[in-house]
C-alpha cells in the first residue's frame, strides 16, 4: 500500500510539471471549464435559494383562499356567500380581502393595491418584534382603530406604499400621489408610510389603502369583495373543508396553501431545469472541445509519452497520469466555478442574470437572497460538469496511453 | 541469457503494405558479453532490439530470458521485467524538456514507488559517477550533447539493470566522446553486466572489448 | 416529466454509464471471440490494449454507480414537496411503480460492478490473463442489467406527475397513495429483528474468522455475507432507523443520509456496501485458486478480501450498536405500526 | 555570461530549491480548495440564521396582509399573482402566454388540466 501511495505522488509530481509546461493549451481549457461550472452553479444557487426563501416566506399565507369564477373568469365575491362558508364545520374564521391592480402609465408599472385587515398592526423587525393582532371580523362598526405600520396610521385618504414604488417614483412619506378613479375624477392620496426595504421580495409593488378609499377608487360597492380567506381549526382538515366549500358554492375556486407552495416549487424547478436544458448545448460543445483537445496530442506530447513508456512506464501508469491531469483541471475548475458563483449570486445579487430575470418589468424588487447551498446541489453540479468531461476524455486518454514503447527508439530526428 | 528462436515480426499484416521486418531470426546472447549488432539501416536492427528489450512482442517465434518464456506475457509483466532487467540508451538522449536533469534521471523508477530520499541519493550518486552532478538541477535544454548522453546513461542505470541496450549510441558523438562512451561500456562489462549495442560505427564494432559481432541484413542474420 | 436539475443529472449519469458499459461490452465480445494468447498477431496486441480501455471504463462505471445511487436518493428527497402524501424520499419513490425497482437494481448493479473489478484485479495478477473469458462473460451479464436500470430510471422520472394547482377547482383530492415495498419491511417486529440481526452478524463474523485462519469455507462465508447484507438492509428499515431518528414510527431508510442526521447514512451504507462486495468477492474468486498462474498470489488476495469484509462488517455493527446505545429511544415492548 | 551565472547559483541552492514536491503542492492546493468550499457552507448556514429575523419579518407581513404570492413577476398583471385566478392568470387556464418574456415563457403548464373533478 505504501508503494502505491508513493507511486501516486510521483505520478502527480510528473503530471503537475507537464501541466505547467504546456500552460497555454491548458489555460484555455480551464477558463472554458470554469465558465461552464460558474454559469451552472449560479443558476442552481439562484433557483434553490429563491425556492427555499419562497417556501419560508409563504408558509403563513392564508390556509384557503376562495375566489368566485364566472364563465371561467375571475369575478367579485358576493359578501352573502361568506355566511354559507361560515356554516361549514371546521371553519375557524372567514375574512374578506379587497385587492386589485392599478396601472401607472407615468412609469409603466403595475401597483398591487390591497386593503389591510381592520386593526392589524405591524412594525418592522428592525425596531421590535412584529405584533400580529388577531382580527375578529364580527365587529363591523368602523370606530375601530385603523391599520398602522410602525406608528403611521392608515387614515382615510392616505396610503402606505412599498419600497419599490417609493424608489421608482422617488416619493416618500408626506408626499401626494394622484390616482385616476374609475369614474374619471382624480383622487389625491397622501403617503402615510413606506414598507421596509427588507421585505421587498413580497411588498415592493404593494400599496396599502383604506377600504372606503379602495371602493371609491375602483367603484366596488359594499356587497362585493375581491376574495375571501378561510382559516381552519385543524390543519389536517384543509382539503376536506375546501371540498365542502366547493360543494356548497359551485362557482367558488378554493386554493389550499400547500398548493401555492407546491406551485412555486415547480415553477423554480422548471426554471432551473429549463436553464440547464438550454445550457446543455454549451456543455455539449465544451465536452466535444475537451475530447478534441485530449485526442489531439501535439508531437511533443506524443514523444514524451513514448519516452515514458520506453523508459519503464506501463500503459496503466500513463492512464493514471492522464487521470490525475484530468482530475487537477476538473478540481480547479469546479472549485473556482463554485466559489465565483457563490459570490456572484449571494454577494452581488446575480448581476449577470438580472436582465434575463427582470424581463420588461420596470419595478423589480431588489432583494438579497439568503444563501442556501447543500451537498445535493454540489453533487448535481459535479454530475453535470465533471462527469461529462471525464467520460469524454476516457477514450483519448487510453489511445494516448497505448503509444508503442519502441516509438522512442524509432524517433531519430531532433 | 537471452535466446530468440526463429522470431518473426510482420507489420500491418494482411493488407498490401505488409512488411516483415524480421523473418525467423534465431540468436543466443551470452551473459556478461558485449554483443554488437551490425547492419545497414532498415535491416531490422531496431525491431530486433525492441523485441530483445521486451518493448514489443514478436508476431511468431519464442523469446526466452534466463530460460523463462516471455513471448506471450501481458504488457504489464513485460514492462515490469523491462524496468528491472534492461537499461536503454537511445540514439537521441530522449530527455524530457522542462523538468530538471535529476527528475529525468529518476523517471524510470517512478512507477516502482521507492521512497523519494533513497531514489534521490541513488540518482545523485549515478550523476556524480559520470561527473555531471553539478548539472543535476539545471534544465535539460542547457546540457551539451555529451552531458545529455551521460544523463541518459545514468537514467538507464537508475534501476541498476544487468542488461544494457544501446541503439546507435555514438551516432551523434565526436570521436573523443565516443571513446569516453566505450570506456563506460568497459566499466559495465567489469561490473558483470551484459551489453547489446547496435552500430555501424567501426570505432564500436572493432573495439577490443567487443566479444561478438552479429551481422544483420534484410531481417536475417548472416552467418 | 419534472424538469429539475437533479433529475437531469440523474438521467445523464444513467445514460452515460449505460453508454460506457455497452461500449465496453462491444469490445468485450470481440475479445471473447478472437482472444488467443499464443499468437502475437496484430489483432491480439490490439485486443490486449483494449483490456486497459475496458478496465478503465468499468472502473468509472463502478464509481458512477455509487455516486448516482446516493444522488438518486437525494433527488427523491428533494422532489418530496411536489407530491401529496410524500413525507420523504420513501414517499416519492412510491409515486409510480418504477421507483423501488430502480433503487433495487441500482444496488444490485453496484455490487456486481464491484465484483467485476475484484475479478479484474485478480486476473491482472496472472501472467497469462487466466480469467479473461470469465471476466468478459460477467461483463456480458452486467450490461443488460445496467441498461435495464437506465430504462427503469427514465420511466420513473418521465412518468412522474407533480401535483400542481389545477385550473378547474384549485384544491386537490388525490387519494392517499398506498405505500409500496417500504411498508412491508417496516412492519417486521423491531425487537425480534434486532435479535436476528445480531445473531446472523455473529455467525458471519465467526465464519469469516474461521475462513481467515483455515482458509476453508470461502463459499460459506460469501453466502453468509450476502445474507448479512440483506438482513442489515431490512434491519435498517425495521429498527436501526428508529433508534437514529429516536421516533418509533419513522422507518425511512433514506432520511439518515440527510443533513439533519449529520449524513450518518453515508458511513453506514458505505461500510455495508464495502463489506458485501468484498465478502462476495471471496466466494467469486475461490474457484480459481487452482489456476496455475494465480496459485501463489490468489490465496493471499482472497484472505485480504475476507479480512476487509470482516473489518467493515464489524465497524458497521459497532456503529449500529453505538447508535442504539446512545439513542434515547427504548423499544421495551413489541410495537407493530 | 548571464546564463552561466544563473546555473551556478542554482547549484549552490540545489538542495534547498527542492523545498516543496509537486505532489505536496497539489495536496495543499486540494485541501485549501476543500477548506474554501466548507467556508462557503459555514457562511451559508451562519447567514441563514442571521437572515432568520428578516425572513420572519416577511412571513409576518404575509400573515397580516394575507398575501399569497411573491412579488417577482411584476411585468404584467396576470403574472403578478400566479396562484390567484385572474382575468387570465398563468395557472387559471392555458398558461403559455409567451409575449411577456421571461415569466410568460417560464411558467409551467399545469400537468393534469382535464382529468380531475
Amino acid at each position: 500500500m505504501r508503494h502505491w501511495i508513493e507511486k501516486q505522488r510521483y505520478i502527480i509530481d510528473f503530471t503537475l510539471s507537464s501541466l505547467l509546461r504546456r500552460k497555454v493549451k491548458n489555460i484555455g481549457l480551464l477558463a472554458l471549464y470554469t465558465l461552464i461550472v460558474f454559469i451552472l452553479a449560479s443558476t442552481m444557487f439562484f433557483t434553490y435559494s429563491i425556492k427555499k426563501e419562497a417556501s419560508l416566506i409563504l408558509k403563513d399565507s392564508p390556509e384557503i383562499v376562495v375566489q368566485k369564477i364566472v364563465a371561467g373568469r375571475h369575478d367579485l365575491f358576493p359578501v352573502n356567500y361568506i355566511d354559507t362558508i361560515k356554516k361549514i364545520r371546521g371553519v375557524a374564521s372567514v375574512e374578506s380581502r379587497l385587492w386589485g391592480y392599478y396601472y401607472d402609465s407615468l412609469v409603466g408599472a403595475n401597483y398591487t393595491l390591497l386593503t389591510p385587515p381592520r386593526n392589524g398592526s405591524f412594525t418592522d423587525t428592525g425596531k421590535s418584534t412584529a405584533k400580529t393582532t388577531v382580527v375578529d371580523s364580527e365587529s363591523t362598526d368602523n370606530a375601530k382603530p385603523l391599520f398602522e405600520l410602525n406608528g403611521a396610521v392608515l387614515e382615510p385618504g392616505t396610503l402606505i406604499i412599498g419600497n419599490g414604488i417609493a424608489r421608482l417614483r422617488a416619493i416618500g412619506t408626506g408626499d401626494y400621489m394622484p390616482f385616476l378613479a374609475f369614474d374619471g375624477n382624480v383622487l389625491n392620496f397622501k403617503i402615510a408610510g413606506v414598507l421596509s426595504s427588507q421585505s421587498e421580495l413580497v411588498s415592493s409593488d404593494l400599496m396599502l389603502i383604506n377600504e372606503e378609499d379602495f371602493r371609491k377608487l375602483f367603484g366596488i360597492d359594499n356587497s362585493y369583495v375581491t376574495d375571501v380567506t378561510v382559516a381552519v381549526n385543524n390543519p389536517g382538515e384543509i382539503a376536506m373543508v375546501a371540498s365542502k366549500i366547493k360543494k356548497r358554492l359551485p362557482q367558488a375556486r378554493p386554493i389550499i396553501r400547500d398548493e401555492i407552495l407546491r406551485t412555486y416549487d415547480s415553477i423554480f424547478n422548471w426554471r432551473g431545469g429549463m436553464m440547464i436544458v438550454i445550457f446543455s448545448a454549451a456543455v455539449l460543445a465544451f465536452v466535444i472541445f475537451a475530447w478534441d483537445k485530449a485526442s489531439g496530442l501535439s508531437a511533443g506530447e506524443r514523444r514524451e509519452i513514448g519516452i515514458l513508456k520506453a523508459v519503464g512506464w506501463e500503459t496503466s501508469d500513463v492512464i493514471q497520469m492522464k487521470f490525475w491531469e484530468g482530475a487537477i483541471i476538473s478540481l480547479t475548475a469546479f472549485f473556482t466555478g463554485v466559489i465565483l458563483a457563490y459570490i456572484h449570486v449571494f454577494f452581488t445579487g446575480s448581476i449577470v442574470f438580472e436582465p434575463a430575470l427582470k424581463g420588461w418589468s420596470s419595478l423589480y424588487p431588489n432583494f438579497k437572497l439568503t444563501p442556501f447551498i447543500n451537498l445535493e446541489q454540489l453533487t448535481t453540479l459535479f454530475f453535470l460538469t465533471v462527469v461529462p468531461y471525464t467520460v469524454a476524455t476516457i477514450v483519448p486518454i487510453w489511445r494516448a496511453a497505448t503509444i508503442d514503447p519502441d516509438s522512442a527508439m524509432r524517433f531519430t530526428g531532433e | 541469457m537471452i535466446e530468440l528462436v526463429n522470431v518473426k515480426k510482420v507489420f500491418n499484416a494482411g493488407n498490401p503494405s505488409e512488411f516483415s521486418a524480421l523473418n525467423s531470426v534465431s540468436l543466443l546472447i551470452e551473459e556478461n558479453q558485449v554483443t554488437v549488432l551490425k547492419g545497414p539501416s532498415g535491416s531490422g536492427k531496431t525491431t530486433l532490439l525492441s523485441i530483445v528489450g521486451c518493448m514489443s512482442r514478436p508476431s511468431a517465434g519464442r523469446v526466452k530470458l534466463q530460460g523463462r518464456e516471455i513471448t506471450s506475457l501481458p504488457e504489464r509483466f513485460l514492462t515490469d521485467i523491462r524496468r528491472k532487467t534492461f537499461g536503454f540508451i537511445f540514439q537521441q538522449p530522449n530527455l524530457i524538456k522542462g523538468i530538471s536533469v535529476l527528475d529525468n534521471v529518476m523517471l524510470p523508477a517512478y512507477p516502482l514507488g521507492e521512497k523519494r530520499v533513497h531514489l534521490k541519493n541513488k540518482a545523485m550518486k549515478g550523476l556524480a559517477a559520470l561527473n555531471i552532478a553539478n548539472k543535476a538541477a539545471s534544465k535539460v535544454e542547457w546540457l551539451s550533447g555529451g552531458e545529455a548522453q551521460r544523463a541518459s546513461i545514468v537514467r538507464a542505470l537508475i534501476n541498476d539493470p544487468y542488461i544494457i541496450i544501446a541503439d546507435e549510441p555514438t551516432a551523434h558523438l565526436d570521436t573523443k566522446l565516443s571513446y569516453r562512451f566505450m570506456e563506460i561500456i568497459e566499466t559495465f562489462k567489469a561490473e558483470g553486466k551484459t551489453v547489446i549495442i547496435t552500430s555501424h560505427d567501426p570505432l564500436v564494432y572493432e573495439s577490443s572489448m567487443v566479444d561478438r559481432v552479429v551481422n544483420l541484413r534484410d531481417g536475417q542474420i548472416e552467418v | 416529466m419534472i424538469l429539475h436539475p437533479t433529475v437531469i443529472a440523474n438521467l445523464l449519469a444513467a445514460y452515460i454509464s449505460s453508454f460506457m458499459v455497452l461500449y465496453a461490452l462491444f469490445y468485450g465480445v470481440q475479445i471473447l471471440k478472437y482472444w488467443d494468447i499464443e499468437n502475437g498477431h496484430e489483432l491480439q496486441l490490439v485486443l490486449e490494449r483494449k483490456t486497459y480501455l475496458i478496465a478503465t471504463l468499468l472502473g468509472y462505471v463502478f464509481g458512477l454507480q455509487l455516486l448516482s445511487l446516493f444522488l438518486y436518493i437525494f433527488t427523491a428527497d428533494s422532489l418530496t414537496p411536489l407530491f401529496v402524501g410524500a413525507m420523504c424520499a420513501a414517499g416519492t419513490l412510491n409515486v409510480d411503480a418504477f421507483g423501488y425497482p430502480t433503487l433495487v437494481l441500482k444496488i444490485v448493479n453496484f455490487i456486481v460492478a464491484g465484483l467485476w473489478l475484484v475479478l479484474n484485479y485478480a486476473d491482472n495478477q496472472g501472467y497469462d490473463y487466466p480469467l479473461i473469458k470469465k471476466k468478459y462473460l460477467l461483463l456480458a451479464f452486467i450490461a443488460p442489467f445496467i441498461v435495464l436500470e437506465t430504462l427503469l430510471e427514465s420511466a420513473y422520472f418521465l412518468s412522474m406527475k407533480a401535483d400542481v394547482i389545477t385550473s378547474c377547482c384549485g384544491s386537490l383530492f388525490s387519494s392517499e397513495r398506498t405505500t409500496g415495498l417500504g411498508s412491508e419491511m417496516a412492519a417486521l417486529p423491531a425487537l425480534s429483528m434486532l435479535r436476528i440481526f445480531y445473531g446472523v452478524m455473529f455467525c458471519t463474523l465467526a465464519s469469516g474468522i474461521f475462513f481467515c485462519i483455515k482458509s476453508v469455507g470461502g463459499y460459506f462465508y460469501a453466502a453468509l455475507s450476502l445474507l448479512m447484507f440483506l438482513v442489515s438492509l431490512v434491519s435498517i428499515v425495521s429498527f436501526i432507523s428508529l433508534y437514529i431518528y429516536e421516533l418509533p414510527t419513522h422507518h425511512c431508510p433514506f432520511c439518515i443520509i440527510m443533513e439533519e442526521y449529520h449524513y450518518l447514512g453515508y458511513l453506514l451504507y458505505l461500510l455495508l456496501f464495502g463489506a458485501v462486495v468484498s465478502g462476495i468477492g471471496v466466494g467469486v474468486l475461490s474457484p480459481y485458486r487452482q489456476v496455475e498462474s494465480l496459485k501463489l498470489m490468489l490465496n493471499g488476495f482472497i484472505r485480504k478480501l475476507a479480512l476487509a469484509s470482516l473489518i467493515l462488517y464489524a465497524a458497521f455493527t459497532a456503529l449500529v450498536t453505538y447508535e442504539i446505545v446512545t439513542s434515547s429511544l427504548v423499544i421495551a415492548y413489541e410495537v407493530v405500526y | 555570461m548571464y546564463l552561466g551565472k544563473m546555473s551556478t547559483i542554482e547549484f549552490e541552492g540545489f538542495i534547498s530549491t527542492e523545498i516543496m514536491r509537486n505532489s505536496s503542492l497539489f495536496f495543499i492546493y486540494i485541501t485549501s480548495g476543500i477548506v474554501l468550499l466548507s467556508l462557503l457552507l459555514v457562511h451559508a448556514s451562519v447567514s441563514e440564521s442571521a437572515r432568520q429575523v428578516n425572513l420572519e419579518e416577511k412571513a409576518a407581513l404575509v400573515k397580516i396582509l394575507k398575501l399569497t404570492d411573491l412579488c417577482l413577476f411584476t411585468e404584467a398583471r396576470y403574472t403578478r399573482n400566479l396562484s390567484q385566478a385572474d382575468l387570465n392568470t398563468a395557472f387559471q387556464d392555458h398558461p403559455l402566454s409567451l409575449e411577456h418574456f421571461p415569466s410568460g415563457s417560464f411558467t409551467q403548464p399545469p400537468q393534469r388540466t382535464g382529468e380531475r373533478p
